[in-house]
């Protein structure tokens, strides 16, 4: 559409928890006026454990969301029309972690452990691992957020974020182990944008300067993120700046991928989509399989 | 007895409970418009049981009670036991037919101060029951039953928890209401000695299941001024009734025991 | 004469809300991926049967064992608050904590305290649900007629005498309103305690939720509240074994 | 009279255990990652006491508006369903649902229907509390004294005028025990519709608890439950002021 | 009047409620043990308020209310009111004082059989109160009060929802028992016949505050066989006594009103 550029178009981007490095290149944008620039006027809500961020863009509630590839072809099979653009990992930061004292060198090694393994529910892995190792004495538990469990009990390994849930441990004087979980051949698809086939079809135009707006947004802040920092850690007062410097330079190649520089920023290809789906139909996530190309935009 | 249109008619009315059994037995009564009856007859034979069917607060198991529509607008009911309602006043108890009943606030507060003066209580309105005595309770409840000035009043034991003076007072005042109001009044009372004095008919029934021992008119005019307790033809009467309960009640009495 | 009303008014109202839905869905009103349609939430029951049954179980008896701790435990609570008045407003704010401490916040603490599996979901269970007990026969036991207090204090009871023989009867059908509120919030309690510590409907619910299969979310959660109105009416009956008796005077 | 054991009961038992778990924390017995020593979450609360404060009154509000819509729903459906047997029995399992569904369950249906924010929240401790509302003040229209309905009856007294002459008056103490449940079940409700909709404390327990920040935890933890406390309090207080007056005959 | 070591002694006794004010004001009495004393006096006048204070179920504002050991041990109290439990029988409610002193299973049996005999309740035993009349509620709660066999005895009005036979044939048993047990009785009656057939000593008192207007010795012999009632010896004491109440309760009367 053909709206002059001064006057700054509405648009709300639903966040699936709270401000984080995670989110960085979109406050990134905010801080540095890019989306003002763009002619948006952006609402970054921050979400909640619970938030139902997919059925809110489904639904025209949000403009834009964020969500996993799992959450999105799961929501695409439910007849939901969600769409994603921008991918803010090349590669999961999904991890499991256990202490650095425990013998345990490798996930193949934990699978034969007999550790509790803390995992949040829906987690795509849990089924590759048990299909792959076969663990007999391996008790898979509820992940209660947090650290605690693995500073409560030695025998147990848990889900994390890498340069989260470590540096928790860390600091309260429990050095870990990490493995990264895609290494082992298994992938989600982390954080998303997403947005809703409706707009995307009748508003390429916003779609276009959003994508814009958050290109440059991620470049700036991974490039400079101190200013970024301040303003997440106003928002989320949980987060200290030194936590998300380190948050971020650990995410940093799980972002940028094995690319020395930008060139593969927010990249979505069909590989990642179709690993995900032949995961997905093996596990039982996904009845059959769905027309993926309707189900993310290519970037860039 | 010829039948009356205006008249409360009991036709062969049977009245079981589920756990107790029979009440009332194939009982024929008829009370007529503007009658002030007294009922008599030993605890448990069904006295309130029969007030309640008048009332229609309970249906006959066989037989038909009549009740005429006029009867049946504005009735009075005092209860055997107070009954009033905990969270109101005693004013605000008395008020309570006259609420319902959507009368103006002013005309309320004129005939609640009138019932409340009547049976003693003028002082009284602002407490709650629970501040009351026994037999002051009972008046409120006496009180209640007035105020509407009902066309039919039941009284079940109304005065018997009240002191000999106080209660002599109350008689002679519900039988002037009467006189002056004309409506119909049933009336259970213990004492035969009221029963006499206040009433125009005295039934005296028997133990449970209840039938009619005696059924008496009691022809001492209509005006009862109090001198009446003491004159020859009121003691003469009395004596007699006694009498009358004593050799027909011969059976309830061991019955009763 | 109540049974058959009992019994097809909620059928009856069941069937129009059914075939609401059914149509909302249908018609495209309502997406499917907000709503499912009953049809297929009975679809995915019918094929999951046995798991669903399973799970069901097991959250049906961590719940009951919940509010048989909550019976127990709130009953007990409430009659000390009621013989001592120091204890009353000592704990009063107390089991006010309790009932507002959301479990998610001391999640690690329960299973901690009481591992991973059915302990863990049955004191939560319990946690959410003694509150309403404790409150409601408090009030019974204090609303005990005045006159039958100076009755037993004149025979010299003892505490002990006066609770089990005025207080506690009396308390009954508060008791019993209690509970009732209790068999829900067990229900419930138990759910929210599966997030914590795994397994049953509660463990169902959560991994369906993130595949966003709903169908298989309603299909727990349906299951979840007919054992919540099977609880409740366990309830009821109780009370009408125990309580209906004296406390329904109209009968006759 | 009372007034001062109200107070200081509780406040020498909070005293107590403060001192009790700050020396379990101090001495390593429990140890600090699962529950915080007091004067740590105390530092945390003053250091940031208006951040707390402001989630605190959101959160309190929305709890505020959650008990009233209760109220008003809850006893209106009570009053409906005291009134027809056929909508008792009809309702009755529905009610059940609402208290055992988990709002999580619900979640996107809720935040569609009431958008981000204070309206879902309000709709969550709705949800959560209302159940023991109607529960109550079902019972305490039921058990009016068969006398007196015998008064309104002769009296010719209509549905209507039965109702707010009779039963509900009756009722009031039971409404005010269902309240008090209420009160404290909206508070949670609140926070676990913070926990899908953002904001309050729920929202703050819903970070600070991934973060490990234990105390920053139990700080929301206590100004909830305080919020708690308040709000049965004021239940408490409102049913002195207009229940106490004639269920209170022992204080002649 | 001297004092007695085992008697009942009101010293000054003061009573004051906070709404309804002094009830009771400077009162003294004694109550001797072994005595059969009747309390007369209108509605409202602080009957049950004395009795209440006897039983320690109220403490006197001033003074003091001195009750021997002895009669503290064990006594019986009639309610002006029946005062039943609604969820026990009527067997378990009489049963309850005697469950509380903790007596064997047999005993209680025997004793609360005798109870329900003597007034007439034999065969209601199972039946549970909702199901009872207004007088045999009453009926109930005097087994109740007499079933322990108490050493000191307080009666409410407990005949007067009870027709005349009954109340009468009652008040003989109760005159039977005292005679056999020697208890202390303190026996509150609107009706000054009952109180001179079956009383020893007959106290009258005034409208609120309450004082003592008459305080009769009734010198009628322990033994009170039915025939008393018609006899010229009763007969001449009960015009005396309402003679002299109708003298001292000149100013009571017009206040009742
Ligand atoms: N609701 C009831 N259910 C079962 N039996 C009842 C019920 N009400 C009364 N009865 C029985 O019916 C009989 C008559 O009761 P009713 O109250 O009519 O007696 P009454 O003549 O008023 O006695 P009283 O003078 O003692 O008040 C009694 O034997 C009583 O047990
Ligand atoms: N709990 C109370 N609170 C306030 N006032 C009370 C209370 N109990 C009784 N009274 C008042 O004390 C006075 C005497 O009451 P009491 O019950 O002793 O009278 P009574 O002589 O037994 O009368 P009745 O013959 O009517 O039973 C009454 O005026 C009553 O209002
Ligand atoms: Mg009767
Ligand atoms: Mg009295």
């Amino acid at each position: 559409h053909g709206c002059a550029p001064q006057q700054s178009e509405r648009v709300r981007l639903g966040l699936n928890w709270k401000a984080e490095p995670e989110f960085g290149g979109f406050y990134a944008a905010q801080v540095k006026g890019l989306y003002q620039a763009h002619g948006l006027d952006v609402q970054i809500i921050e979400g909640a454990a619970n938030a139902p961020v997919l059925p809110m863009v489904a639904a025209g509630q949000l403009d834009f969301g964020i969500a996993t590839g799992l959450e999105v072809l799961a929501a695409r099979q439910r007849g939901a029309d969600i769409v994603a653009l921008f991918s803010v990992y090349q590669k999961s930061p999904n991890c499991l972690m256990v202490r650095a004292s425990s013998s345990i060198r490798s996930i193949a090694e934990l699978m034969r452990s007999g550790y509790d393994v803390a995992v949040g529910p829906g987690q795509l892995y849990v089924e590759y691992l048990q299909r792959k190792y076969h663990p007999v004495n391996v008790r898979w538990v509820p992940y209660l957020g947090g650290v605690s469990g693995l500073l409560g009990n030695p025998r147990l390994a848990q889900q994390c974020f890498v340069g989260s849930e470590p540096e928790l441990a860390r600091a309260r004087g429990v050095p870990t182990r990490v493995f990264v979980v895609a290494d082992e051949g298994v992938d989600n698809i982390s954080a998303l944008l997403v947005t809703r086939g409706q707009l995307l079809r009748e508003n390429q135009e916003l779609v276009r300067r959003m994508l814009a707006a958050i290109g440059l947004g991620w470049r700036d802040y991974l490039a400079d993120p101190a200013p970024t920092h301040a303003l997440i850690a106003r928002l989320n007062p949980a987060m200290s700046l030194s936590i998300l410097d380190t948050m971020l330079r650990e995410q940093r190649p799980f972002m940028l991928g094995d690319a020395t520089g930008f060139e593969r920023l927010g990249r979505l290809e069909p590989a990642m989509w179709e690993r995900l789906q032949g995961h997905m139909l093996d596990f039982g996530s996904l009845d059959k399989p769905i027309d993926l190309r309707s189900a993310y935009r290519e970037y860039p | 007895m010829n039948s009356h249109a205006a008249a409360i008619v009991f036709d062969q009315v049977e009245k079981d409970f589920r756990r107790t059994g029979k009440v009332i037995a194939g009982l024929d009564l008829e009370i007529h418009a503007g009658q002030f009856v007294a009922l008599l007859g030993p605890s448990g034979s069904g006295k309130t049981t029969l007030l309640r069917l008048v009332a229609g607060l309970e249906q006959p198991t066989r037989g038909e009670v009549r009740v005429p529509d006029a009867a049946r607008r504005n009735r009075g009911y005092v209860f055997q036991e107070a009954h009033l309602m905990p969270w109101r006043s005693v004013f605000a108890n008395v008020a309570l037919p006259l609420e319902i009943l959507g009368r103006p606030r002013e005309e309320i507060r004129a005939q609640v101060e009138t019932s409340l003066a009547l049976v003693g209580l003028e002082s009284a309105g602002a407490l709650l029951p629970h501040a009351l005595s026994g037999g002051m309770k009972m008046r409120v409840s006496v009180a209640r039953a007035l105020v509407s000035k009902p066309s039919l009043l039941l009284l079940d034991e109304p005065f018997s928890a009240l002191d000999e003076a106080t209660r002599f007072r109350l008689a002679t005042e519900l039988r002037r209401i009467w006189l002056a109001a004309g409506m119909t009044v049933v009336f259970v009372t213990h004492s035969l000695a009221e029963a006499v004095f206040v009433a125009d008919r005295a039934v005296v029934f028997s133990q449970r299941p209840l039938r009619i021992l005696a059924d008496l008119p009691i022809p001492l005019g209509a005006e009862r001024p109090d001198r009446l307790r003491v004159s020859p033809a009121y003691a003469e009467l009395l004596a007699r009734v006694y009498e009358i309960v004593a050799e027909t009640g011969d059976a309830h009495t061991r019955h009763a025991t | 004469m109540i049974s058959p009303l009992r019994l097809f008014a909620p059928l009856i109202l069941f069937a129009v809300v059914v075939t609401l839905l059914e149509a909302l869905s249908q018609s495209g009103i309502a997406p499917r991926y907000l709503l499912p349609p009953p049809s297929e939430v009975w679809a995915t029951l019918r094929g999951d049967a046995r798991e669903y049954l399973r799970a069901a179980t097991i959250t049906l008896t961590e719940a009951g064992l919940g509010l048989l701790l909550s019976f127990l435990v709130g009953n007990g609570l409430a009659i000390l608050m009621s013989v001592s008045r120091w204890l009353s407003a000592a704990l009063q704010p107390y089991a006010v904590f309790f009932q507002t401490v959301p479990l998610i916040a001391i999640a690690p603490l329960l299973v901690i305290w009481f591992g991973y599996g059915i302990p863990t979901v049955v004191v939560a269970a319990f946690i959410v649900s003694v509150f309403p007990v404790i409150v409601n026969t408090l009030a019974g036991c204090r609303a005990v007629e005045p006159a039958l207090r100076d009755l037993f204090r004149l025979y010299g009871a003892s505490r002990f005498q006066t609770l089990t023989k005025l207080t506690l009867p009396h308390a009954i059908p508060n008791m019993v309103t209690g509970l009732r509120i209790a068999a829900g919030l067990a229900m419930i309690g138990a759910i929210v305690g599966e997030f914590i510590a795994g397994g049953g409907l509660g463990g169902l619910i959560d991994a369906a939720r993130t595949q966003q299969r709903l169908d298989k979310v309603f299909a727990a959660v349906l299951l979840a509240s007919l054992a919540g109105v099977l609880m409740v009416g366990l309830v009821n009956l109780s009370a009408r074994v125990f309580v209906g008796r004296w406390r329904e005077p109209g009968t006759d």
